[in-house]
């Protein structure tokens, strides 16, 4: 890696102590001797294992569930079904007003995915508890699934979630989050360019190597200490509160050393039930998912379908850009809503565009729920933004880099969601990406500057 | 349900165990032994974090019966620095900063340290070859496979 | 039932104790731990025999006897099994190769079993205690298998006559996309003489290319040469689907890889 | 066969902390009675570096070495709220709280080392070594351990501070969207070459060339350790991962490693880093977070590279080798 302390120096103090100093990570030590305590590196006598039964169907009604063989299974300590849970429906994002609540710690009379939570099992060891989830007996009526986002917003679509009453996140603006700004049709009218384009991503995987999981310890006092390796401690424990109606007093979260997270440790769904769980005992519990768990059931990153509609100009100007953007967030809400949104923040992208108009829409499927990863919101949408612009400077027979400059926004420049920018430096990557890639621009690209004009 | 005797020779230290049968060595060393260096990442064989050296070979502990390492050699992670003096692997880990969530270390240098023991001056493919049974998801690698060559070069200074 | 482990010193023994239901034999663990792991509740007895010769590699007259419970890496490090070590190093990555058997590689499923593949283009025996088996026969036959293998024994290829390829995604170490394994005798000229193409991924399990093999004889290994074989590379395949590769990616890229390993 | 070579730009930009804001941080700080210092958060170390960064903000505000400082954190029953580590947020945010408690914590030591050194304490200044000088006058100095001493067990002043950092939430207005989503963006543009093998579609990135403005590396090599790994995962997004490989469609989906797809070490890209510091306005030292951001341009890169080397568009995720020689076929088609 190289600091190239010439860009910005102007506004930049080099002569600190500590910061810019390149110090050893204090928990690298702890690493290379196996001696970092991960949360399930916490052990506790007595301790019960969870496995979840899980929906073989991507949506059914629950006819019946029958746990009297598993309950007689040796080893068998405590059986669990939505009607043990509290407050069994919940929305994570409630904590921030984001609502309605609509997902089920347990499944309760229906199944909107393959791989919902129906029956908790705890027993004395993994194997006990597995051979016990295999005798619970669920008795399904299979209904019919949509799992393609633009079927799923169909009129007469099979509806995937009841408490949102339609296959869509209904925002206070509407079925989409929109962005308003100059007159989007008049830009297309006068733009040399149209180009309207398509792009599509699928469901991926944070993939740590350490799967989500909690191990939970009572204190005796009615206390609960849950190991967890969530990315969010109280907002984990404030909604296994809500949850569990249980006092926030009543629970200790201890974590913080984490086995990567990339987004996929931010939802609850791990340590309600165990601490449920541990509180019905009396006794220790560990729930951790396992690598296929983490696979298929933890949340991916959604997947998106993004439509981008450019104007261009001959000489490179980009005069109106229309994005629609669609998040499939499977069959819950989770941050699914909240990402949808956060992309409506982001296009058109790093550049400064007269006529702008972005919906985007959260969509619900009959899939894994989708939840938060690394770059949430924006990811998907820079790959289709960047492709874009790959293509728009192609049809005018422009470089694709030298295109970037002439739109490339800067200091000042106003924002499509009304706020001007501050701190812009993209000019100033490329001048240096020209460099090290060796990929020339004219001169007066490179005499560019993020800076205000004068200022 | 009977319990199986197990002996066996944990980083030098002889250990005797009464255990489940069907119980794996990953389970035995974290829950019985307290040995938690060694990670149950996927318990499947995929991802390498259980990875320990038996007899002198890398193995997965999660795919291997306690049972069946009765008279073995075992080493962890845990047991490769000596009265608190890093192994120059572990040394080189920290140097290089090749270690970031830390989950798949273990793991990665006890794949390093088989290469190391059998090839002490590894080429860059070898050790590409070496550590490609386990996963990091952090790193990009680069930085793991920097260590390991950096390990190797700090061995052959030493022994010149 | 929990899960129990029982070891023999006899095959014999142990083959008598898989008459009992819920039991399978252990071999490295690559697959049946794993199994066990992941909540297949199914099996609740392990067998295992530690008798001597399921371990030992004989190698004589040109002929190979591999015992069953030999390891990837024994076979990859066996000095005399050098024209095999690819095919060895194929599978899996270094603590695999030092676990996973040649015994339980006949048993892997699609996208699995690379080594597998590699046996069948050298036309292997597989060795029970009730005599020996054509691997193709034993293949198709497997999954109604019970008798415990105990060895696989094939005539030794010579050096240029074996070429074997897996092609995967992820390197050095993924699954396969597809294998290929090929046994190949040329006369003086370069014409091919006799030949066994083995197929991984091409089906649930190794198959040959009969309609390829038949195309290769008589002709020369050149891209003309060849031509005929590639195009019926496919015939009779039926390419499995995974998260790795469509079966029509497979079948379309048969026969180029198949193409490759010829010429090269 | 032919291997066809391309290459392809993307440039991005990424806001640093919910884009919404309404995300608080707390942190406190305080010393121990020899002067070591100590911080306490309920922020989550996911390996990013968390604990190691909040030592570096720390020590640089009270005017210690990095040493000197201990972080505790992720404990509910003594760690202050954190909204918790996402949307690049932990440093920026938990940063901005630990400066302004250190920062607090700081001016009780400097008023008691004041008190000692019989000096206004507006005239004292840390050396960065563990003591405090009079300013002009270094001679005149006190250890930063006299001064904790003396704060416990002789003045009675608990050198501690609270820090909180919010930014107030925003809510886009209905029908406009106008909205104040962040202040603080991270840049980065990225070149990606790649080898496209056209007969089987299989791409190997060859180089990738990542030019990041990430405000201040607070800790070169952890950032470093970041933007290299990000640049591995970025690649992985482009060419390999996903869970549902025939989406919409559920079936086949990966559930180990050897079926969800990711680049191996054998199949690592020659990867340049370049970061460039633009200090934000409101980061801690000027940073921003680069933890998301560094993984994002080069997917758009790599794709556009594909195009450019084969002439086909695959503006599908991930771009696999079937994509790639399904579009080759039917380019050859028409």
């Amino acid at each position: 890696m190289e600091l190239r302390k010439n860009y910005f120096a102007d506004v930049r103090k080099d002569d600190l102590n500590e910061i810019g100093q390149p110090r050893p990570r204090s928990d690298s030590p702890g690493h290379v001797t196996g001696k970092t305590a991960f949360f399930a590196d916490r052990n506790f006598p007595g301790i019960l294992h969870l496995k979840m039964v899980r929906s073989p169907h991507h949506h059914a009604r629950i006819r019946s569930i029958d746990t009297s063989e598993a309950e007689k299974h040796p080893g068998v300590v405590k059986i669990l079904t939505a009607k043990d849970v509290p407050h069994n429906v919940y929305t994570i994002l409630i904590l921030i007003q984001v609502g309605p609540e609509d997902e089920t710690v347990l499944a309760d009379g229906k199944v909107r995915w393959k791989g919902e939570a129906v029956v908790a099992v705890l027993a004395e060891t993994e194997r006990a508890a597995q051979e016990a989830a295999a005798k619970v007996k669920v008795d399904y009526e299979v209904l019919p699934a949509v799992f393609d986002m633009e079927e799923a917003l169909k009129p007469g679509a099979p509806l995937v979630n009841e408490y949102h009453g339609q296959n869509y996140y209904l925002y206070d603006s509407g079925e989409c989050r929109k962005v308003r700004f100059g007159d989007v049709e008049a830009g297309f009218a006068g733009a040399d360019h149209i180009l309207e384009e398509s792009y599509q991503s699928s469901p991926i995987e944070h993939a740590p190597t350490e799967t989500t999981g909690c191990v939970v310890a009572p204190e005796g006092n009615d206390r609960f200490t849950c190991y967890t390796n969530t990315q969010a401690m109280f907002f984990t424990l404030d909604n296994t509160s809500i949850i569990l109606q249980m006092p926030g007093s009543k629970l200790h979260f201890v974590g913080g050393t984490v086995g990567g997270g990339f987004g996929g440790k931010v939802d609850v769904i791990v340590e309600p039930i165990a601490i449920l769980g541990a509180k019905l005992t009396g006794r220790p519990v560990c729930f951790i998912y396992s690598r296929e768990e983490e696979m298929q059931i933890s949340s991916p990153r959604a997947a998106e379908k993004v439509v981008i509609k450019d104007g261009v100009m001959k000489d490179g100007r980009i005069v109106a850009r229309k994005v629609t953007g669609y998040t499939d967030a499977g069959a819950y809400s989770r941050h699914s809503p909240y990402g949808a949104q956060k992309g409506a923040g982001h296009y058109p992208g790093p550049y400064t565009i007269p006529n702008v108009w972005i919906d985007t829409y959260c969509v619900y499927t009959n899939r894994t729920p989708s939840s938060a990863m690394r770059g949430f919101g924006v990811t998907i949408g820079d790959f289709a933004l960047e492709v874009q612009m790959d293509k728009l400077a192609r049809l005018i027979g422009m470089d694709p880099l030298e295109f970037r400059f002439i739109n490339a926004y800067r200091d000042g420049d106003m924002k499509a969601h009304r706020q001007p920018t501050e701190g812009a430096a993209l000019i100033e990557c490329m001048q240096e990406a020209s460099r090290a890639a060796n990929w020339p621009v004219a001169e007066k690209y490179m005499a560019m500057s993020s800076y205000v004009k004068g200022a | 349900m009977a319990k199986v005797p197990v002996q066996f020779t944990l980083n030098g230290s002889e250990k005797a165990e009464f255990i489940d049968s069907g119980t794996t060595l990953l389970q035995a060393l974290r829950d019985k032994i307290g040995d938690t260096s060694p990670k149950g990442g996927c318990h499947q064989g995929t991802c390498g974090a259980c990875s320990v050296i038996i007899d002198g070979e890398l193995r997965l502990s999660c795919l291997t019966l306690a049972e069946t390492c009765d008279g073995a050699v075992i080493s962890t992670t845990s047991g490769l620095s000596e009265s608190g003096v890093l192994h120059p692997l572990q040394r080189a880990f920290l140097d290089t900063f090749a270690t970031q969530c830390g989950f798949c270390t273990p793991g990665m240098i006890m794949a390093a340290k088989v290469l190391l023991d059998h090839t002490p001056n590894p080429s860059r493919d070898e050790v590409v070859e070496a550590l490609s049974g386990n996963i990091c998801r952090c790193t990009g690698y680069e930085p793991i496979i920097q260590a390991v060559l950096t390990a190797a070069r700090a061995n052959s200074q030493n022994a010149a | 039932m929990a899960l129990a482990l029982q070891t023999f010193a006899t095959v014999k023994d142990a083959n008598a104790a898989l008459k009992a239901q819920g039991t399978r034999y252990l071999g490295g663990g690559t697959l049946v731990v794993r199994a066990a792991n992941e909540g297949d509740v199914s099996v609740s007895g392990l067998i295992r025999s530690t008798e001597p010769s399921l371990s030992t590699i004989a190698v004589a007259g040109g002929k190979a006897r591999v015992g069953a419970s030999v390891t990837m890496a024994a076979i990859a490090g066996h000095p005399e099994l050098g024209t095999l070590a690819k095919a060895a190093r194929a599978v899996g990555g270094p603590a695999i190769r030092n676990m996973a058997t040649v015994g339980g590689n006949l048993f892997a499923p699609a996208p699995y079993g690379d080594f597998a593949v590699a046996l069948l283009a050298l036309d292997a025996t597989v060795g029970t205690d009730g005599g020996e088996t054509p691997i193709e026969t034993f293949l198709a036959n497997r999954d109604g298998s019970r008798a415990v293998v105990t060895s696989v024994s094939f005539t030794l290829p010579k050096a240029d006559s074996f070429r074997f390829l897996k092609v995967s995604r992820v390197k050095p170490k993924g699954v396969s996309v597809l294998s290929i394994a090929g046994a190949l005798e040329l006369s003086s000229d370069g014409t091919v003489t006799s030949a066994r193409i083995a197929l991984g991924c091409m089906a649930d399990r190794p198959m040959r290319a009969r309609a390829a093999e038949k195309a290769l004889i008589g002709r020369k290994l050149t891209a003309d040469g060849i031509a005929p074989a590639l195009a019926a590379a496919g015939d009779g395949t039926s390419p499995i689907t995974d998260p790795i590769a469509s079966a029509w990616y497979r079948a379309e890229v048969l026969p180029v890889h198949l193409g490759r390993l010829l010429l090269a | 066969m032919a291997i066809r070579r391309g290459r392809g730009v993307a440039a991005i930009n990424y806001p640093t902390g919910m884009n919404l804001g309404g995300d608080p941080t707390q942190a406190l700080v305080h010393s121990t009675p020899t002067g070591n210092f100590m911080v306490t958060l309920s922020s989550v170390d996911l390996g990013q570096g968390m604990k190691q960064i909040m030592a570096q903000i720390c020590a640089e505000t009270i005017g210690v070495p990095t040493d000197r400082v201990v972080v505790d954190t992720a404990d509910t029953d003594t760690g202050p709220h954190c909204m918790g580590t996402f949307a690049s947020r932990g440093t920026h945010r938990a940063g901005n709280a630990v400066i302004q408690a250190a920062r607090e914590a700081r001016q009780v030591m400097l008023e008691v080392a004041a008190e000692e050194l019989e000096v206004n304490a507006s005239d004292l200044e840390t050396d960065g070594q563990g003591n405090i000088l009079v300013k002009g006058a270094p001679q005149k100095s006190i250890s930063i351990f006299d001064v904790a001493l003396s704060a416990h067990f002789k003045r009675g002043r608990s050198i501690s501070g609270r820090g909180m950092f919010l930014i107030p939430r925003s809510y886009p207005e209905k029908e406009t969207g106008a909205m104040k989503p962040s202040t603080c963006y991270a840049h980065a543009c990225t070149v990606a070459e790649v080898e496209v093998d056209d007969e089987t579609g299989e791409v190997t990135v060859v180089t990738v060339k990542n030019v990041f403005e990430i405000g201040r590396a607070l800790n070169p090599k952890m950032v470093e350790q970041q933007l290299v790994g990000g640049s591995w995962m970025g690649i992985s997004h482009a060419l390999y991962e996903t869970t549902e490989p025939y989406y919409p469609n559920r079936d086949h989906g990966g559930t180990d490693f050897n079926q969800y797809l990711m680049p191996g070490p054998g199949d690592l890209a020659e990867t340049e880093i370049i970061v460039l510091e633009r200090p934000s306005a409101d980061g801690p030292y000027g940073a921003k977070g680069p933890g998301e951001m560094c993984a994002n341009p080069q997917i758009p890169a790599v794709a556009n590279a594909v195009f450019d080397a084969v002439g086909v568009r695959i503006d599908t995720l991930p771009i696999t080798p079937e994509r790639i020689l399904r579009a080759l076929k039917a380019q050859a088609a028409n």
